[in-house]
């Protein structure tokens, strides 16, 4: 099953695309007369290589693998959940809203998995009128997860500005987590125990996906609704089901996010990581493990390329379009991988 | 409050409304017909910013507003034609190459920018508007909407001319085929990649042009990231607007809208957090969807790329 | 495996990349008294003849003047920062300074972590000795006199205040200028209006609301925005006022001169290079952290531009009131949230 | 005007030595024919013996590997469908080519240049004259997905000749037909040919093949076995021609030639399964289903007789469960079952085979292990506490592959690389499985080859003989006669009549047929 030619095979199928985005990038670099040679060696050298830096990758990676846990349960239900990025923002402020005085009346084990636990299902909730749009109208859910997104970020900025508020500081934002209350450290690193949750997230969904009644059940609703309906499978509740777990799963990652970095919320704050993720999960098949890779690839990059920029004397708008290009080249070798067997199915 | 209600200023917000408005509509009724036709274009906003830049250099340079529109339609063309490569004639995923032709428009653009402008900022001279004879007389109205920028009449012109095609013009039918029923587009004879190609190229060009108008007539300058959502807003206008054009309209104006409110009652005093009138539309249209459901029948191929002897 | 890549080997491959960062436990800076190397944090390019620029430019001024090291961190936007001050601390910085309100929680958390001492913005009461100092940027001093100015060049009576947000800084000036304004003139009409919750980039927004506070009666605006300023500019060099005339911008921050059109008629310019090469003094003393610093018109660390288009007498009664100002006979408080600004604009039940 | 061409004008479209490979299948193989104008020539042949990629050559949708086509002796080359249809073939597929969304007129416009305008006019003037061609009436202005698969056929039969005008093909063109839309669909075919059109009739019912065509030609594993002419196969009789027919396509000495038995007669025992005043919630351009009264005893087979799309599918899924109940009872064993779900049903023996085998019954894309298991996703012994068992999923898979003769080279093959009648054998297994109380059969051997239908057939009779009961839907008469005890008649969502299978029953049940549409 997993002999050694396939393996290579398989990486090179990773690896190429990132090489010809590089070598593309490379170019861009040279016409802005930088050498490409040394961009790319500080990424890797600040992003992968160093200790700090590998540090600083895996903790930007525990959220976005978070979301691309949440991402993947959605697309495999067949259920196009776009508006991760709402339900993230809208868990990040609850979180940041209650954990303080969580954390101040409860120890610290039953105060963050409480405030976890509020974030998952504040984001479920988020999620429920798209689903309930979806399961009972039929509802095409990227108009409705798109807007919940809008309104999501609007509602995130209202509830810091007025409910949430921390009146000791000036600019709006809530109450501030202290930092020996916030989600432990790992080995005295700078990475926080939300890696951990992630990672642990991610393989559980996967697992569940490909291994469980349950994950086969939103298999077959993602892969023909009619049939779902013809098996006889629950569809309205396994609709609610998805959407709940993908949004809470991105809720969740927001509550990671606040929890092991933050610490708090500010008016406005909105990293728009679901944009990110989406296409890495669709370039990722979906598949658990090629996420992980596909994600600490992008945070390696994100990491290493802003120091990079800056040595450079680049603005770091640079590396949108370097991820562009990768993405480009991500899923024409996915076409090129994917074509002969088209062609036998044709 | 009084004191407010002049001509000036209602004709202002009116305008205002227009103004804001008419980036969403020319981006939106582009996006309906490439999803008429089957493709989700999600690249929308990064077409709308090259279409800025291109429309605002293109405007800078010449002098000439219309050249300036030409090259910001260029300008979207140019990010539709890698979308059409891909996505129509190679069926690559559209959302994923969509958001890759978004961000690498976000980068190049700001880059671009920071390379030419950003010691300088320049800035385009006032717009000549033409004012239509008889309707501009109408008080308030008339300044607001009849004595405008001649691309604001085209782009209103626009929408009974594409509601007219998707209902009476044979390429109306096979854009509809195209996007519910490929296969029987191509055994009749028509080529489903074409039409698709079309699609994408036009939903490119308006795209540019929305953006274009937005640095050139709304703006008259570029920044970066300048279109900060719109291209998004305006993909859901296309998909609320269930392939009608006046809908694209209504929504569009209803957007900007609610931006003038914003502003009208701020000016007016009234404490009303800007974030609750930003709200406004868009909580209006999921009460709508949640209390009127009806199926938003969106194209049965709808992101799913074509190809011939597939079911 | 049926799909993608092997995934037992990732995963291993992955604890295994988290063992070793786990091992790598950040070591401790040693702190050193003198400064030989300081970073500042920008959150946007510093070519926006405003916020950015301001401090890039005192940075680079300062560097230069006490011959130190200068690193410009710029364009890091308002995510997370704890990566780049963590690698600056790392390359040797003796001061990071943090320039954003964005940044104002993270930095003391790094400079806890790192020890390597940080300056904030915004927030007084996150002050260490030792190790961080905060610098509330407010021009409400300026402000106020451009409210005079305002009040004097104004025909129609009415002003107009267009802000892309509403940070604590843009909302002190805002406040200022409207007292300024009404200081001189009891009856002026002010029209105030905020582009959109975070509307820095909007220049088309910045446009339009600028249009609309216009056709409402103003003929001078005082503008407060990143990219969105050009916007108002563009609104003020392309519309008439209500009696045909010019229309007058009043800028913040920076000194837009050089790219005028004839619009702008001043600006409330800050100057931090004081205020950093105190901060650096302090350190070498031993006593940063021990205040806060600020932008004030006496030590011309805030200044009103004076362009060519003010009338002399005009300037002339401008710089009466600053002089009453740094003399302390008239007292400018500062006003940060935005209900106390829109209590002060014109309201409806006029 | 049948079959006077021999071989002196020269043929309207000639194949020569014509090559077609696709990755690892030789689809057609050298094959030669001629078809000539004002001659139907019946193409028969088993799935997958290359009759579709020889449609898919004459429309244009491919291109031969090798060999030549040539029109009136002139070699052509047809690069995409337009080519063809520029060149007068127009072609009926098995597969709808109609968009749902437009109306019938404007599915008749598709395929004009965008240029030349909708002439709404002249199209309507055409589309009446050609319906009179075929005899028939359709709405012009109605939407598409509002009409029935028999008037849906025919659009698409009109639709093929508005610039087909030398050569018809049509695909399975009878396969969604009554036997009375069939018999007009061959008067109508009959008066293009006297007009002089050339008909390439493609299907795999023999019977239609010897009734409609002037010429019979058989492909077998792609290739070219035999081409017989009318006249020649009449000689012989009737009998003989089928068995020679049925031996050329298969390869084996025909065993089914002659017609079943009518089965024996049925004695009523308490029944299994009885509906009474059933009322399911029906979409609104669905036939409405209301009043259903039924019983259905121990062993009996109750055959569904009726135009398609008169409420017999919305019949098995209200019955199935797929459907809510809004009024009346549906009793399995004595328990009234209307309000239980799919699988509570299942689990009480009621057993649902659709007719859509592909869109909803199985999912091409997952294996085959899988898909035998969709409905009984988290049961033991291959699942357990919510956990996969892969070695009994294996294992049952590859038992029920080789107890069904599926052919099939593994468990783990994706489902969508089998043929069609392998297809069915799985369905069936899935189905049959266990202990079935009630089974529907919707339309069990439609678009099937001989061999598997005659599976299909002998697997519904063993399962009666040993006391199931079955609700058997199908267009074909033929077969409800062969197989039921009683036949229901459906007419426009309710059942107008029940008759006891027996001498009579064609006749009576073609008047309910009839009446109950008109």
């Amino acid at each position: 099953m997993t002999d050694i030619p396939q393996i290579v095979g398989r990486l090179l199928q990773a690896l190429l695309p990132l090489l010809l985005a590089l070598a593309c990038g490379a170019l861009l670099l040279l016409l802005l007369e930088r050498d490409p040679v040394s961009f790319y060696a500080t990424i890797i050298e600040r992003g992968l290589l160093s200790r700090l830096g590998l540090q600083e990758s895996l903790t930007r990676s525990a959220p976005l693998l978070l979301l691309a846990a949440g991402l993947i349960v959605a697309f495999r239900a067949g259920l196009w959940n776009l508006g991760v990025d709402g339900q993230f923002l809208l868990a990040a402020v609850i979180t940041a809203a209650l954990a303080p005085g969580l954390a101040a009346t409860l120890p610290p084990w039953l105060a963050l998995p409480l405030a976890m636990l509020a974030a998952f299902a504040v984001a479920a909730l988020w999620a429920a009128l798209p689903a309930f749009l979806k399961a009972r109208y039929g509802v095409n859910e990227i108009i409705t997860t798109l807007m919940m997104t809008f309104l999501g970020i609007s509602l995130a900025n209202l509830l810091i500005k007025l409910p949430f508020n921390d009146p000791a500081t000036t600019s709006p934002q809530t109450l501030t987590l202290a930092t020996a209350d916030r989600l432990p450290r790992l080995l005295g690193s700078t990475v926080h125990l939300g890696l951990v949750i992630a990672l642990l997230a991610l393989l559980l969904v996967h697992w569940a996906m490909t291994r469980t009644a349950l994950g086969l059940r939103l298999r077959i609703l993602g892969a023909n609704p009619l049939t779902a309906r013809h098996v006889g499978l629950p569809v309205t509740g396994l609709t609610f089901l998805a959407f709940g777990l993908s949004a809470g799963l991105a809720g969740l990652a927001g509550a990671v996010e606040i929890l092991g970095v933050w610490g708090t919320v500010r008016a406005d704050w909105n990293p728009a990581y679901g944009m990110l993720v989406i296409p890495l999960v669709f370039l990722a098949r979906f598949h658990g493990g090629a996420v992980i890779f596909f994600v600490f690839v992008f945070a390696v990059l994100s990491i290493g390329g802003e120091t990079a920029a800056r040595r450079a004397d680049l603005p770091n708008y640079f590396l949108l379009v370097l991820v562009a290009l990768i993405l480009v080249f991500l899923a024409l070798t996915e076409w090129l991988s994917a074509r002969p067997l088209m062609r036998k199915r044709g | 409050m009084e004191s407010l209600l002049t001509t000036p200023f209602l004709t202002a917000l009116l305008a205002g409304s227009l103004a804001a408005g008419l980036p969403l509509l020319l981006a939106g009724l582009g996006e309906q017909m490439s999803e008429k036709a089957g493709v989700l274009n999600i690249g929308l906003e990064g077409m709308m910013l090259l279409g800025a830049y291109c429309g605002f250099l293109g405007a800078w340079s010449s002098g000439s507003l219309w050249l300036g529109f030409l090259c910001g339609m260029l300008g979207g063309l140019a990010l539709a034609l890698p979308m059409m490569l891909l996505c129509v004639w190679l069926g690559l995923n559209q959302i994923v190459v969509g958001i890759a032709l978004t961000l690498s428009a976000e980068g190049l653009t700001a880059l671009l920018h920071h390379v030419q402008f950003s010691q300088s900022y320049p800035r385009l001279p006032r717009v000549d508007t033409l004012p239509l004879p008889l309707l501009s007389e109408i008080p308030v109205l008339g300044t607001a909407l009849f004595d405008r920028h001649p691309l604001v009449y085209l782009a209103i012109l626009a929408v009974p001319l594409l509601a007219w095609l998707y209902r009476s013009s044979l390429l109306g039918l096979n854009l509809q085929a195209a996007g519910d029923r490929p296969a029987a587009l191509d055994a009749a004879g028509i080529s489903v990649i074409a039409t698709r190609s079309l699609a994408v190229l036009f939903t490119g060009a308006m795209a540019g042009l929305g953006g274009a108008y937005l640095a050139t007539v709304g703006a008259g300058l570029f920044v970066p990231f300048m279109t900060s959502g719109a291209g998004f807003i305006a993909i859901v206008l296309a998909m609320l607007g269930r392939g009608r054009p006046l809908w694209v309209l209504l929504g569009a104006l209803l957007f900007g809208l609610c931006l003038s409110l914003t502003t009208a009652l701020q000016v007016a005093g009234l404490r009303v957090p800007t974030d609750l009138v930003q709200m406004l539309p868009f909580a209006a249209v999921m009460l709508l969807l949640l209390f009127f459901g009806r199926r938003a029948a969106l194209p049965a191929a709808l992101t799913r790329p074509y190809r011939r002897g597939e079911r | 495996m049926k799909l993608g890549l092997p995934l037992p080997a990732l995963t291993g491959a992955l604890t295994g990349a988290l063992f070793l960062a786990g091992l790598a436990i950040a070591p401790a800076f040693a702190q050193d008294s003198e400064v030989n190397h300081i970073a500042v944090l920008t959150p946007e390019q510093p070519n926006d003849f405003g916020w950015n620029q301001q401090a890039a430019k005192a940075a680079r001024a300062v560097g230069e003047a006490l011959s130190i090291d200068v690193t410009l961190a710029s364009g890091l936007g308002y995510g997370d920062v704890r990566p780049t001050l963590r690698e600056l601390a790392a390359e040797g910085a003796d001061l990071l300074i943090a320039h954003a309100s964005g940044y104002n929680t993270t930095a003391p958390e790094i400079a806890e972590e790192t020890g390597v001492p940080v300056a904030i913005v915004d927030r007084p009461d996150l002050m260490q000795p030792g190790l961080v100092a905060d610098y509330t940027l407010s021009g409400h001093e300026g402000a106020y006199l451009a409210g005079v100015l305002a009040t004097q060049m104004s025909r129609s009576a009415t002003l107009g205040i267009v802000v892309s947000g509403e940070p604590p800084s843009w909302n002190s000036q805002s406040a200022a200028f409207a007292q300024g304004a009404r200081a001189s003139d009891p009856d002026i009409e002010l029209r105030y209006s905020v582009i959109g919750p975070a509307a820095y980039a909007d220049a088309a927004g910045a446009r339009r609301v600028t249009d609309a506070v216009i056709a409402a009666g103003a003929d001078v605006i005082f503008g407060q925005g990143n990219g969105s300023t050009f916007g108002i500019l563009q609104a003020v060099e392309t519309n008439d006022a209500p009696d045909g005339g010019k229309i007058w911008f009043i800028d913040v921050i920076g000194d837009k001169s050089s790219i005028d059109g004839g619009h702008l008629l001043s600006s409330v310019v800050w100057n931090l290079e004081p205020v950093y090469r105190a901060m650096i003094e302090d350190l070498g003393k031993g006593t940063f952290g021990t205040r806060g610093y600020s932008i004030r018109l006496e030590d011309e660390s805030l200044y009103l531009l004076q362009s060519e288009h003010i009338p002399a007498e005009v300037w002339e009664r401008v710089m009466e009131v600053r002089e009453q100002i740094v003399a302390g006979e008239i007292t400018v408080e500062p006003k940060f949230e935005a209900e106390a600004v829109r209590a002060l604009m014109t309201a409806v039940s006029d | 005007m049948s079959a006077q061409h021999q071989g002196k004008a020269p043929p309207l479209i000639r194949f020569e030595q014509v090559t077609k490979r696709y990755p690892g299948v030789l689809a057609n193989d050298a094959i030669t024919l001629d078809l000539h104008a004002g001659e139907i020539h019946a193409l028969l042949g088993e799935n997958g013996a290359g009759k579709s990629t020889l449609i898919a050559l004459l429309s244009g949708m491919q291109q031969p590997d090798a060999g030549r086509l040539l029109i009136d002796g002139q070699a052509v080359r047809f690069s995409s469908p337009r080519a063809a249809l520029q060149a007068g073939i127009g072609t009926v597929y098995q597969h709808s080519a109609l968009v749902p969304s437009l109306t019938v007129l404007e599915n008749l416009m598709l395929g004009r240049r965008w240029w030349q305008g909708r002439r709404q006019s002249a199209t309507r003037r055409r589309f009446t004259a050609l319906c009179n061609d075929l005899g028939v009436r359709l709405p012009a202005d109605a939407l598409l997905s509002s009409l029935s698969l028999g008037e849906r056929q025919m659009v698409e039969i009109v639709k093929a000749l508005w610039e087909g005008r030398r050569l018809l093909i049509l695909d399975e063109a009878s396969a969604m037909l009554t036997s009375a839309a069939v018999s007009d669909l061959q008067r109508s075919l009959t008066r293009l040919a006297a007009k002089g059109m050339a008909i390439l009739f493609v299907t795999h019912k023999l019977p239609e093949a010897l009734a409609f065509g002037d010429r019979v030609s058989i492909l077998r594993a792609g290739r070219l076995v035999a081409s017989r002419s009318a006249a020649d196969l009449h000689r012989r009789g009737a009998e003989q021609a089928q068995s020679e027919i049925i031996s050329l396509m298969f390869d084996a000495p025909s065993t089914a030639t002659a017609a079943p038995a009518p089965p024996p007669s049925f004695q009523e025992k308490a029944p299994v399964l009885r509906v009474q005043g059933l009322r399911a919630a029906c979409g609104e351009q669905e036939p409405q289903l209301d009043g259903i009264d039924f019983s259905l005893s121990a062993g009996e087979i109750l055959g569904v007789a009726g135009i398609d799309g008169n409420g017999q599918r919305q019949l098995a899924e209200a019955l199935a469960g797929q459907r809510t109940t809004l009024a009346g009872r549906i009793e399995l064993g004595g328990e009234a079952v209307q309000a239980k779900s799919v699988p509570q049903r299942m689990k009480r023996g009621l057993r649902y085979l659709t007719d859509d085998r592909l869109g909803e019954g199985s999912l091409p894309a997952f294996p085959i292990s899988l898909n035998l298991l969709l409905k009984r996703v988290g049961d033991a012994p291959f699942w357990r506490q919510g956990v996969e068992q892969p070695r009994e999923i294996e294992a049952y898979a590859q038992q029920t592959i080789s107890a069904h003769n599926i052919r099939a080279p593994g468990p783990h093959t994706p489902l969508g690389s089998l043929s069609g009648g392998n297809v069915q054998k799985l369905l069936l297994a899935r189905e049959l499985e266990g202990q079935p109380r009630v089974v529907i059969y919707n339309k069990p051997t439609y678009g099937l080859d001989f061999q598997t239908q005659q599976l299909a057939q002998e697997a519904i009779r063993r399962q009666a003989a040993s006391g199931v009961a079955a609700l058997l839907i199908s267009p074909d008469l033929d077969e409800i006669l062969a197989l039921s005890h009683r036949v229901a008649v459906m007419a426009e969502g309710r059942i107008v009549g029940i008759v006891n299978n027996g001498p009579d029953a064609r006749q009576t049940v073609g008047r309910l047929v009839v009446g109950g549409t008109a």
